[in-house]
């Protein structure tokens, strides 16, 4: 690990965004958590947003202005935890 | 390091079973039943993978499954969330190197 | 396809007590959980709970949940465990168990899924050692391994205070509690615990940077300002090879919102909840909520609403008639409400803090002198010369009463409201030390300052490994966890019904009587 | 908000950014609106494939050679990483019927200069040792690539507004004022810009924005459900059809007289692997308005699928599972051009095809826009083929 890393706020876990890139990435017009997750990757990782999003949430708020009431939540859709997809053989077709 | 005696939950049942798993090579005891990151932390193991994008060190953070840091190769699987997944005997635990690597591609 | 009548997502208090309600009324229910042991938090809890005695306060959290269990079981509900719901299409239940998926069809649903921990991000909170205080919690109490030996906690909410005296308990040092805001977040009585073990406080403090090569060596706190800046220059580095993580929950609402439910945004309840009306339902017919999920609070409110649910839920199903259905709803409501009148329902915003009321207790973890002279349960100095008579130092209105049913006098009294602060009848009171091992706040001691020519005997409540042996000189700490005189151990009660909760009685020198509250962890400092 | 415009773009998905870039490119004064973020739609929610083999031989084919052409040199032209990737495409054969379609198939590709081979299914295999002992064999092009929808679309984005492209994100068009035969504004949530043109790049909306100005615009939405894997190691090169996909296409009867559900779906394998690691496993093809959520029978039949054909899927996660509504025509192919409306644009209906095709769109759009005709005939993509259809 490099010494600059090391001084980075990492918000996403699972796909190394930094808040500096998050604040750069709102900069230059991303400003909803779906338009930073498709620019950065922030929060689709294997998690899938579930521990940085508030987080990310939080960042827009501050440097958009905008209450945390006004940031929209992306859709959320199945499955909550990653599933196996073997799970589904053997079904009914 | 196990929590051998507590004054809450009193003392571990001494006729729990322990099984052998090898953690990058090297062969630690745990006690059946609990998860490969319950096993690491007695013994003292904090780093299990290296992120892909900047090869950062991550371990334990939710302890549930839920944040997936904590995921290791596990039997030449990469991915497992070692918080919620129990050892078994002569499991092979590694390090994860950024998304891992096959040992040869999965076939059938 | 499988059908099942009433289908309850979470087998943690609200989900088991929204299960056993309605099986009550003849619902056929089936729970779902995905992990192995049912009982969702309940089972990391191995505090006593406080609440009210009829509600199993007193008793600890994962007792609670084999009492639960055991009625699940009793009254037929099916309990799934090891399966994950991780779709929600309406009322259709989209599960894995035993590595394949199936889906169940439901007449009704009550979404149980409880909170998450939120994460907190500062220069190096990725490095391994840094994790959430309901990781610890989980790997010290249910996988029974410490995760490092000089832990910190970023935190003073409930959850920060709690994991903080179970770590001790399990063997941890705990290196500095660190809450920004300029008081303790959660209950002071929990506060008081560990700051009698002599766990620093930084209040008004926050950590900057966790520093280490591969996983965490120290810790950075700063202090910060009236705006929640940091102060530069204000650092201090703490030694510590964990850095835990209690900021706050975020209720798990993601099987309901995908299921349509409307939402709404709630700061105070932790973030976005499904809008429900006063039975527990949602914007979805036949969808039912309970628990964390419709808001962060706590597991003996979580369990009435749990309740509240399932008669909802048996009614919409035509189990009970309207008549019936109301009835059991206002006396569950009106439980609900005492729950709430204490410092955490829902009805009480947390962020709300006003400098005035930051004294005392909360701005230190140990009450102020004001605070115990106006205390309802500090017995006279008239009455402390006469001799052994119990101190009750709970200055805080906490939904709590099991101190009133363990006094075999009748000396202590809550009454109603149950946050009430406790009364002591002085001179009915004996000093017999029943209620020293019953408080699920251990705030209560005995003092006999007719003792011994020049010696008191405190006896208090003790929690930890190794217990002393009678006749041991020990450290005899005072409210701040500070060593200030020398005791010796006279009586080491362990009652089998205080579960745990030993009565340590210490003889110590005559003018520390009002000062020694607890001993040095394993004996000395 | 900007009061005025020369030209409005209206849809920030592939197709629109794509517009905007070679109208900007061309010196012209352009703004996108969005109604949601950019790539918000299908184009963040389809798969990664430029396929040629999928295309039928003729106009259309020609166009995706025309833009596979762009594809290659994207990346230094935009200063943008967009994930470009010339790693080949397959279509799987599982049975003898595929076989004689996909040799006819070919055949005609072949004719007209495309770059494919029959491969039998051991040398399938040794181009994709995941596949499945039972498949028979395969098509195989190292014409097909690979780009990242979403950084391509930011990348259009990106160098257009270093052009002076100005766009705005949730922004919702609710009005086109036409005044004497002439567009004269576009209304949105956020105020009004006066234009004279308008480029309607909505894709499966496109018949709303054409009924704000009296136009049919005989687009249908077409649900694609599409299953994300965890992130993994190297396992799938280059794009995977099933030959049934392509059958299922060409042959919009077989999914109509299908009796099994998963046929009924339109269920056919489309797979990828982003180099974020994460397997792109499609897909269906629904005719269900425009409901986007996805459903339990369709991600099993679609995962029951992929495992048949690669078999350790099985052990692998899904974490995520979206749904993208395709732009859908009649005859399978775009509607490019003007219409019978002076200065309102169409390009939208590209279906499936919509990343393959997006850097020509762009590009022969901007030549109608600016010269009144493009370099290529495209009178057979005009609105006015549906003339007279219902």
């Amino acid at each position: 690990m490099t010494e600059t890393n090391k001084k980075e706020v990492i918000i996403c876990r699972c796909e190394d965004v930094s808040e500096a890139e998050i604040k750069q990435a709102i900069a230059e017009g991303f400003t909803t958590i779906n338009a930073i997750k498709k620019r950065l990757r922030a929060g689709m990782g294997l998690c899938q947003g579930r521990t940085c999003q508030k987080l990310v949430a939080r960042i827009i708020a501050q440097e958009t202005g905008k209450s945390m009431e006004e940031i929209l939540l992306p859709t959320t859709r199945p499955p909550v935890r990653p599933i196996v997809m073997g799970a589904f053989e053997g079904e009914d077709k | 390091m196990n929590i051998l005696d507590h004054p809450i939950l009193g003392k571990v049942e001494a006729a729990k079973r322990k099984v052998t798993l090898f953690v990058n090579g090297r062969s630690i005891e745990a006690y059946e039943g609990q998860p490969i990151a319950a096993a690491l932390m007695a013994v003292g193991i904090k780093s299990f993978r290296q992120t892909a994008r900047k090869q950062q060190d991550r371990g334990i953070f939710c302890g549930i499954g839920r944040c997936t840091d904590c995921m290791m190769t596990v039997n030449g699987e990469p991915n497992v969330r070692t918080c919620v997944t129990p050892v078994a005997e002569g499991m092979i635990v590694e390090t994860q190197i950024g998304l891992g690597s096959w040992r040869e591609i999965p076939h059938e | 396809m499988n059908k099942v009548e009433l289908a309850v997502i979470g087998a943690g208090p609200a989900g088991l007590a929204a299960a056993i309600e309605a099986a009550q009324l003849g619902v056929k229910v089936v729970v779902f959980d995905e992990n192995a042991q049912p009982g969702g938090q309940l089972f990391k809890q191995i505090h006593k709970f406080f609440g009210s005695r009829e509600h199993k306060a007193g008793t600890r959290g994962f007792r609670i949940g084999q009492e639960l269990l055991a009625q699940t079981e009793q009254l037929g509900v099916k309990v799934n465990l090891g399966s994950t719901v991780f779709g929600l299409d309406k009322r259709n239940l989209w599960v894995l168990k035993d590595g394949r998926t199936e889906v169940f069809q439901t007449d009704a649903v009550i979404v149980a899924t409880g909170a998450s921990e939120n994460a907190l991000a500062f220069k190096g909170s990725t490095l391994p050692g840094v994790m959430t205080a309901g990781a610890a919690q989980t790997f010290i109490n249910l996988h029974r391994v410490l995760p490092g030996k000089k832990v910190l906690m970023v935190g003073s909410g409930n959850v920060g205070l709690i994991v903080s005296y179970q770590l001790m308990q399990a063997g941890a040092e705990v290196v500095g509690l660190v809450e920004a805001a300029p008081q303790i977040g959660g209950y002071g009585v929990h506060a008081a615990k560990i700051k009698r073990a002599g766990v620093p406080l930084f209040l008004g403090h926050t950590i900057t940077e966790a520093i280490g090569e591969h996983q965490v060596e120290s810790a950075v706190l700063t202090k910060l300002n009236g705006r929640f800046q940091p102060i530069p220059g204000s650092e201090k580095t703490l030694e510590a090879d964990t850095i835990c993580i209690a900021v706050g929950l975020t209720p798990m609402m993601e099987l309901a919102r995908m299921a349509g439910a409307e939402f709404k945004y709630a700061p105070q309840m932790g973030g976005h909840v499904p809008i429900i009306n006063d039975n527990m339902e949602t914007s979805i017919a036949g969808m039912f909520v309970a628990g964390d999920v419709c808001g962060v609070e706590e597991a003996s409110s979580a369990m009435e609403e749990g309740r509240l649910a399932g008669v909802t839920a048996a009614e919409y199903l035509e189990y009970v008639d309207g008549i019936a259905a109301a009835d059991r709803k206002a006396l569950i409501r009106e439980q609900l409400s005492a729950i709430r009148n204490g410092t955490f329902g829902k009805a009480h915003p947390r962020d709300e803090v006003k400098e005035e009321n930051i004294y005392g207790l909360k701005s230190s973890g140990t009450p102020s002198k004001d605070e115990l002279d106006s205390c309802p349960g500090v017995p006279s100095k008239e009455r402390l010369a006469k001799g052994p008579v119990a101190v009750i130092e709970c200055v805080q209105e906490i939904p709590c009463n099991p101190c009133e049913q363990a006094c075999p006098r009748g000396a202590i009294k809550v009454g109603k409201p149950i946050t009430s602060l406790p009364q002591l009848t002085e001179n009915v009171c004996n000093g017999c030390a029943s209620c020293v091992t019953a408080c699920p706040g251990l705030a209560i001691v005995t003092v006999d300052r007719t003792y011994d020519e020049n010696k008191a005997l405190v006896t208090f409540p003790y929690e930890y490994l190794p217990l002393p042996e009678t006749g041991a000189i020990v450290d005899a700490v005072n409210r701040q966890g500070e060593k200030i005189c020398s005791g010796q151990v006279v009586k080491v009660r362990n009652n089998k019904k205080a579960d745990g909760t030993v009565a340590i009685s210490l003889a110590v020198p005559e003018e520390y009587a009002m000062e020694v509250r607890s001993m040095a962890k394993g004996g000395t400092k | 908000m900007r009061k005025t415009a020369e030209i409005v773009v209206i849809g920030g998905g592939v197709i629109g950014t794509s517009i905007a870039y070679y109208l900007a490119k061309e010196g012209r004064d352009v703004v996108i609106l969005e109604k949601g973020d950019l790539a918000s739609g299908s184009s963040g929610a389809c798969d990664k494939a430029i396929l040629m083999q999928s295309k039928k031989p003729g106009i259309h084919l020609e166009l995706a050679l025309k833009s596979a052409e762009i594809y290659k040199t994207l990346t230094d032209e935009l200063e943008y990483p967009i994930e470009y990737a010339n790693d080949g495409g397959m279509i799987v054969i599982e049975t003898e019927e595929e076989l004689a379609v996909m040799k006819q198939f070919v055949k005609k590709q072949r004719e007209i200069g495309l770059g494919v081979e029959l491969l039998d299914g051991k040398q399938a295999r040794s181009i994709q040792p995941a596949l499945a002992d039972h498949i028979i064999g395969a098509t195989h092009s190292d014409q097909d690539a690979q780009v990242n929808p979403i950084h391509a679309t930011l990348g259009f984005a990106t160098s257009a507004k270093r052009l002076g492209v100005e766009i705005y994100q949730q922004t919702e068009v609710t009005g086109i004022k036409v005044v004497s035969g002439a567009i004269t504004a576009v209304e949105t949530t956020r105020g009004q810009i006066s234009t004279r043109n308008v480029v309607n790049c909505t894709g499966a909306y496109a018949p709303f924005l054409g009924r704000m100005v009296g136009l049919n615009i005989p687009i249908r939405p077409r649900r694609g459900q599409i299953v994300i894997s965890e992130p993994m190691p190297k396992l799938i090169k280059g794009d995977m059809l099933s030959a049934k996909y392509i059958a299922a296409k060409h042959n919009p009867d077989i999914v109509e007289k299908a009796k099994d559900k998963a046929t009924q779906m339109g269920i056919g394998l489309s797979l990828g692997q982003a180099d974020s690691g994460n397997l792109l496993i499609g897909a269906s093809r629904e005719f269900v308005g425009y409901d986007k959520s996805t459903t339990y029978e369709a991600l099993s039949a679609i995962i029951q699928n992929a495992i048949r054909i690669i078999p350790a899927l099985k052990n692998i996660n899904m974490i995520r599972n979206f749904a993208g509504l395709r732009p859908s025509t009649m005859d399978g192919l775009p509607i490019l051009g003007g219409t019978e409306l002076d200065g309102y644009y169409i390009a939208a209906g590209h279906e499936g095809d919509g990343i393959a095709l997006a850097p020509i769109t762009g590009q022969f759009m901007a030549e109608i826009i600016c010269q009144g005709k493009s370099s290529i005939d495209l009178s057979l993509f005009h609105i006015s083929r549906f003339d007279g259809q219902k």
